[in-house]
């Protein structure tokens, strides 16, 4: 069978840029294929584990079971467009500062999730952080500290003067 | 996961037309989020995917009859049913399950469509949607039909519909004034796991009765289906009793299938005790119209 | 460089107190804290090298067979597929290739004989993953099947079907050596210990207590799965880049299986997405190894998470145990036989099954303790350490065997456990005198912060509450070496050259804040070097809470050994002795004043900024292996891990599902080096047992694992840690830890499993005997003690 | 994973043993069922198509008569692998036959199906539910193949 190659169009993290993908590639594959990012990685590869969270056109998603044909014409963020390289988003400082994480491999995911949570809620409850994030798993369960983090977050995010940007 | 052909047509004729009603290995796909799980598995290799991504307009619409039937775009996201106040209005128990279905980033893209063409018997909207009286629309090259959702379920993974059908809308009647009704789902396994078993009822009170009494099960059975047994014991009465020998009847008549979330008979067991506590939870529920 | 000098284990100040420590017993943030947040931080599972190929694992469909014949035909022909690999091809390069840290038991790929289904029989190697994967389902290969043995006591008994037809100790562990050639058994290990009488006391006591407590298997279930990636540029030369906690002993057991040189062979690591013991000794690296070696191309393996259940597992156990007590309470004599579900390959089984076996008794002290441990093969995948080295699982039985037998006699659970506890100064069953353990502390801190002696809410309706608690206690793994080296650059900055493996666990921050409290300097003017065994040194592995202490000793002692050099070269600039200097700030000074920082001490000695000042530091402690007949010596371990669990639970009595409203951890920690990251330890070992105790557990059917995945094996989410959590550090330093400071990374798990147990018991009146206490498991203890039984499954 | 169950067959029981005991003829009844070979005596190969909802299922399969028992029991073990996926497939089927009212004849078979692989780790309900499904069409289709074959009554 022919392998259905094509070229597709799309903006990563505000940047206007093609790629040439497979159909049965995943946006992880085509992320870390085509332009060396690796924030957003397979895990359990089945979308429960939130490790490949990236976000397309606005909504957050688990890019090991999205088809990277289907990115064509999106938008899409990725951990790595959070941060200029000098300053961190705000989310990302909260989670340094709360000790949000240990080995960090499911830290992006569980930080773009967060993103998105605090673009829907900008004063979540416990509860809400809960329901929003249970879809994504930490093993060494930092969630003490994970929670405290998006609450940190919430709440620099309620104080202003932060660079707070909802996603999309 | 191996090559395939993946089409993504702009328009419903298009798609269909894609499809092939003689080859298991050309499927639609949707929001992807259980098909892929399968191809990843290497249990499924399509030929061919149609991709219904590019499909617009009405399929991704939700929206409210005249004769106040919700009328649900097959496309339309469960993130776009959580969120709509047309759903929290006229189906009040659905936006409550969606909350702790699966998970937010599956529900961004799954469908509607698509988690009832699944056929999976794990799903935690077809119970509910069934004791709603809900009917979906399929389409073909040839024309469309609707099939209640009681026999768009035939197994498990299995549906009644063709090769070249796809859901194109589900429509949920208007539900009669004051009708109450309620979804409990059971995880075995951590708290965000799939149900092991989901029990939705829907009933009303008239004269100290109850009427249009549904309940419905899924998780515990090859599919979900109604409990025809407990809701003829509730026309009986309206108490606390009833409740509970509704519960047993319940039990009594389901066919559980045991696996790894628990045995066929602690699913009997708990299909008994959520149908009495739903029962509750809707009487006492403050949503119900 | 000079040679490693090796001062004296004994070579440690008095620890200093609270207020004279700098760096340490300071909440400094995680070094790699902006890498981890920003998607950057380095991984394996990120490797990618040019040419690399993608191997994917044909594994056995059988539990136990023969292998009578491998087809590749077909998968050949697929485009794109570049070779596959088979035994025979491995017998090309390596002529014994069994491979195994206790055992040299485990193929590289089956030679002849497969033991579980999953066990890895050829490799199909593509430069794209998916074609691999497609290619390595068309491997046809034939077995003869043989009856294959699941159950741990069933293997143990004569008769049961042998999984491996003699016994092949590794020599690694000289205590092993005696084990050599035994064949017709299963048991892989019986080890044992003998204290005082324990059956002249169960005669002469006023009640006997025997019960059986069962755990099933768990997997660790790193989100970064196992993932190995090798290359070779030159002839007898080889670069291995692994997801590995003990780097050290990988590069030493590929070296032996082809015969090189340790030199020739190089391990190296990054930060690891958890391993929990699940990344351990050697587990790809071999078969990396080879694949590259033969084919000459860098060779990539990556699991996919399914497959990670048939890597290594925790052991499923059976523990009997049997108590004397007397009337008022006291334990005077327990008996306990454990059987580890070893799964098909040693692994390090028969090490957990040696060194948690001696603890089976408990924390008590008990006057006559006879206790056997027996490492059983089995047709299933392999079970090693997960966070705990065994502990838990026996800590399950002797605790909730505890509760049961207060319970029994009426006496309060934590009274009895204080009226029986192990205090410092007695022997334990081993015949080792306890000495900073504190037992004690911990019961009574849990049930302080559970307030004990207050009533307490049972509940109502069908949802019944209870409270529990627990302790546990484990031997550090000994003897094992680690070595370190600090480096101290010309302009004063330093290199920690030190081969523990960051996983998460918050070495790399504490190792620099050892460092700089050592050195005088910022715990962040220390850069943390990863395990590369051509820049880091020897280092026994990262496991069982070993490194705080031995990796933490060797990176003080590296750092003393550079500071005395800087002191003495600052001596010569400054014209003053060397014993009227003291190092701190990043300087050494006078007491009249004049200073000279790191940088001006080099600029002073080569006259510019040049040259290095290398600090060496090798730690192994003292010790005395048991003798194998009693399990007796005088020193078995450098130091005692303690941990104690209290919960509150609400059990629905109608589904049986358990509810943890609250759960406090006590941890004996000696001193912490950052307060902040131990109690996170604590923490989430607490609630990773939390899984194992409610859920968590492989479910097999015919050998085949039906529930290898994140859908069907859930591991605790965020709606799953209870609302109330804490842990509480219990620090009275270690006279001979690097600052007073214990491991900790495992003390979490101890007690979580009977603690809810005792709970569950206090709420409805049940003993459930056997982990996970599933929703099912509990409704029929209920149902049954109630009269009232659910019909069988 | 376990099925059983009972047919009840309007024909005499050395009819029905005749039937089941010719693999030739019983293949016919079994669902999927195909290029039915003697490989040796007692030794068949065949494959096995199935469709379980929308994916296809295949395993060359060689089912062995282990014990025969003329007009009593005949048991066989059923060894294969999926076609094009690594798995295994290893079943035990046994028949017991006996006299029931009216001169029938009382087929009750059990089968104990193992899968190991790709398919055993997809989900044991799925084949439950399956296998349910394929014992119930194999019976009425003995049923009928007996029945009409023997001349019997329906």
């Amino acid at each position: 069978m022919a392998d259905g190659r094509r070229t597709i169009r799309f903006t990563l993290n505000g940047t206007a840029v093609a790629a040439d993908v497979a159909p049965h590639e995943n946006v992880v594959e085509v992320l870390q294929n085509a332009f060396d990012l690796y924030g957003a990685r397979e895990s359990c590869g089945q979308g429960l584990c939130g490790c490949c969270t990236v976000v397309v056109d606005g909504t957050a998603v688990s890019g090991c079971l999205f088809l990277a044909s289907s990115l064509d014409g999106t938008t899409v963020e990725t951990v790595e467009g959070l941060s200029d390289g000098k300053n961190l988003d705000p989310v990302q400082r909260c989670f340094v500062e709360n000790s949000g994480f240990q080995c960090g491999f499911c830290t992006p995911g569980f930080i773009m999730m967060t993103k998105q949570l605090l673009a829907e809620h900008a004063d979540p409850s416990e509860e809400q952080i809960r329901d929003y994030l249970s879809g994504n798993l930490c093993r060494c369960a930092a969630y003490p500290d994970i929670l405290r983090s998006v609450q940190a977050a919430a709440k620099a995010r309620a104080g202003g003067g932060d660079r707070v940007n909802a996603i999309s | 996961m191996s090559p395939f052909e993946l089409l993504e047509p702009a328009s419903l004729d298009e798609a269909l037309a894609a499809l092939d009603p003689s080859d298991p290995q050309v499927r639609p796909i949707a929001g992807g989020t259980a098909l892929v799980l399968m191809m990843k598995s290497r249990v499924f290799r399509p030929q061919r995917l149609v991709s219904l991504r590019r499909l617009n307009g009405d399929l991704r619409r939700v929206r409210v009859d005249d004769d106040g039937t919700l009328r649900i775009g097959a496309l339309a996201s469960l993130s776009e049913l959580e969120r709509s106040p047309l759903v929290a209005k006229a189906a009040p128990v659905v936006a409550q399950a969606l909350r702790t279905l699966s998970n937010v980033r599956i529900r961004n893209v799954a469908t509607l469509g698509g988690h009832l063409a699944h056929g999976d018997p794990h799903m935690d909207l077809p119970p509910i949607l069934l004791t709603l009286g809900t009917r979906v629309r399929a389409s073909s090259p040839t024309g469309e039909r609707w099939i209640d959702l009681a026999d768009l379920i035939v197994g498990y993974y299995e549906t009644s519909l063709r090769g070249d059908e796809l859901i194109t809308e589900i429509a949920i009647p208007p539900l009669a004034a004051g009708t109450r009704a309620h979804y409990a789902k059971h995880t075995a396994l951590s708290a965000d796991d799939w149900p092991a078993v989901g029990v939705a009822v829907a009933f009303r009170r008239e004269n100290g009765g109850l009427r249009d009494a549904r309940v419905a099960v899924s998780a515990a059975t090859e599919r979900p289906i109604r409990l025809s047994a407990a809701e003829a014991v509730l026309t009986e009465g309206g108490g606390p009793e009833t409740f509970a020998h509704a519960a047993d009847a319940a039990a009594d008549e389901v066919q559980t299938l045991g696996d790894l979330r628990g045995s066929a008979a602690y699913k009997r067991e708990m299909v008994r005790v959520h149908v009495r506590r739903a029962l509750h939870a809707a009487d006492a529920s403050t949503e119900g119209r | 460089m000079a040679g490693v000098k090796t001062p004296p284990a004994t070579d440690v100040t008095a620890v200093p107190a609270l207020d004279a420590l700098r760096e340490v017993s300071r909440n400094v943030k995680r070094v790699e804290s902006v890498e981890k947040v920003t998607g950057s931080a380095e991984y394996i599972h990120n490797l990618r090298l040019p040419g690399m190929l993608y191997g994917k694992i044909v594994r056995s469909t059988v539990p136990h067979g023969r292998v009578v014949s491998i087809d590749t035909s077909a998968a050949l022909a697929v485009p794109g597929v570049h070779r596959v690999i088979t035994g025979a091809d491995v017998l090309t390069l390596v002529k014994n290739p069994h491979y195994g840290p206790a055992f040299h038991d485990q193929p590289i790929l089956a030679v002849d004989k497969v033991r579980f289904v999953g066990d890895p029989v050829a490799v199909v190697l593509a430069a794209d993953p998916h074609v691999a994967e497609e290619a390595a389902d068309l491997v046809e290969v034939t077995y003869e099947t043989l009856e294959p043995v699941f159950d741990e006591v069933a293997a143990a008994q004569p008769g049961a079907p042998i999984v491996h037809d003699e016994l092949k100790p590794a020599g690694t562990f000289t205590d092993l050596k005696y084990l050599a050639g035994r064949s017709g058994t299963n048991i892989a290990l019986d080890a044992m210990v003998r204290h005082g009488d324990a059956e002249a006391a169960f005669a002469r006591a006023d009640r006997v207590f025997e019960e059986t407590y069962r755990t099933g298997q768990v997997m660790h279930t790193p989100l970064e799965p196992l993932v190995s990636v090798a290359e070779s540029r030159a002839r007898e030369e080889l670069i291995i880049h692994t997801a590995s906690q003990s780097p050290s002993f990988v590069r030493m057991e590929v070296s032996r299986l082809l015969g090189w040189p340790e030199n020739k062979v190089r391990v190296r690591t990054a930060y690891l997405g958890g391993g929990f013991g699940a990344k351990l000794y050697i587990k790809l690296e071999a078969l990396v190894a080879v694949c590259a070696l033969l084919v000459r191309r860098p060779v990539k393996i990556s699991l996919t998470m399914e497959e990670q259940f048939l890597m290594i597992t925790k052991h499923g156990t059976t523990v009997k145990i049997k108590s004397g007590v007397t009337h008022d309470g006291t334990v005077i004599a327990r008996r306990t036989e454990t059987y580890w579900n070893g799964g098909a390959y040693a692994d390090i089984g028969p090490r957990v099954t040696q060194k948690s076996g001696f603890t089976a008794a408990g924390p008590y002290d008990i006057e006559n303790v006879s206790m056997d441990s027996f490492a059983c093969y089995t047709n299933l995948p392999p079970a090693g350490a997960l966070r705990g080295f065994g502990i838990p699982q026996l800590v399950w039985a002797y605790e909730s065997h505890t509760e049961e037998i207060a319970r029994e006699l009426g006496l309060d659970p934590v009274e009895f456990r204080l009226r029986n506890a192990l205090r410092d100064g007695r022997p334990h069953a081993t015949g080792t005198i306890m000495e900073n353990a504190r037992i004690v502390d911990c019961i009574e801190n849990v049930a302080k912060r559970l307030e004990w002696e207050k009533p307490f809410e049972r509940g109502s309706g069908p949802i019944k509450r209870g409270r529990g608690i627990a302790v546990g206690f484990k031997a550090s793994i000994s003897p094992t070496t680690s070595v370190a080296i600090l480096n101290v650059y010309g302009d004063g900055s330093c290199g920690l050259h030190c081969g523990t493996v960051d996983m998460g666990q918050g070495s790399d921050t504490a190792m620099a804040q050892v460092a700089a409290e050592a050195l005088g300097i910022r715990t962040e003017e220390v850069r943390v070097l990863h395990p590369d065994t051509d820049m880091t040194p020897y280092d026994m592995a990262t496991l069982g809470s070993r490194s705080t202490y031995h990796m933490g000793n060797a990176v003080r002692l590296a750092a003393l050994d550079a500071r005395r050099q800087l002191i003495a070269l600052a001596a010569q600039s400054l014209g003053v002795p060397e014993d009227q200097l003291a190092c701190k700030d990043g300087a050494v000074s006078a007491s009249d004043g004049r200073r000279k920082t790191f940088r001006e001490i080099f600029v002073d000695r080569f006259g510019m900024q040049a040259g290095n000042v290398v600090g060496f530091g090798t730690f192994a402690p003292e010790y005395e292996k048991a003798d194998p007949k009693t399990g007796q010596s005088p020193n078995i371990t450098p130091f005692w891990m303690v941990g104690a669990t209290g919960v509150e639970i609400e059990v629905d009595t109608e589904t049986g599902r358990i509810t943890v409203t609250k759960m406090v951890t006590a941890g004996d920690v000696g001193r912490a080096i950052n307060p902040e990251i131990v109690v996170r330890q604590l923490d989430g070992a607490a609630i990773m047992q939390l899984g194992a105790t409610l859920f968590e557990q492989m479910i097999f059917d015919g050998g085949q694992v039906v529930n290898a995945s994140l859908a069907d094996y859930k591991i605790p989410g965020i709606h799953d840690v209870p609302h109330h959590i804490a842990s509480d550090l219990i620090e009275v330093p270690h006279p001979r830890a690097p600052y007073g400071a214990k491991g900790v990374g495992e003390s979490g798990t101890f007690g979580v499993s009977p603690a809810i147990a005792n709970a569950l018991a206090d709420a409805c009146g049940v003993r459930v005997r056997e982990l996970p206490l599933t929703p099912e498991r509990v409704l029929r203890a209920i149902r049954s003690k109630s009269g009232d039984p659910l019909e069988e499954a | 994973m376990q099925t059983s169950g009972t047919i009840t067959i309007g024909a005499q029981r050395a009819d029905v043993y005749a039937f089941v005991s010719d693999p030739q003829r019983l293949a016919t009844c079994i669902p999927g069922c195909s290029d039915l070979k003697e490989i040796e005596p007692g030794k068949y190969a065949a494959v096995l198509s199935n469709k379980v909802a929308f994916l296809s299922v295949k395993f060359d399969v060689v089912v062995q008569i282990v014990r025969e028992v003329p007009n009593e029991a005949i048991d066989a073990t059923i060894t294969g692998n999926p076609v094009g996926l690594a798995g295994r497939l290893e079943a035990r089927a046994g028949v017991r036959l006996a006299d029931a009212d009216g001169g029938a004849t009382q087929i009750a078979y059990d089968v104990d199906l193992g899968l190991t692989g790709k398919l055993g780790g997809l989900g044991q309900p799925v084949f439950k539910a399956k296998s349910e499904e394929l014992s119930r069409v194999f019976g009425t289709n003995l049923k009928a193949a007996i029945e009409s074959s023997s001349g019997a009554r329906a």
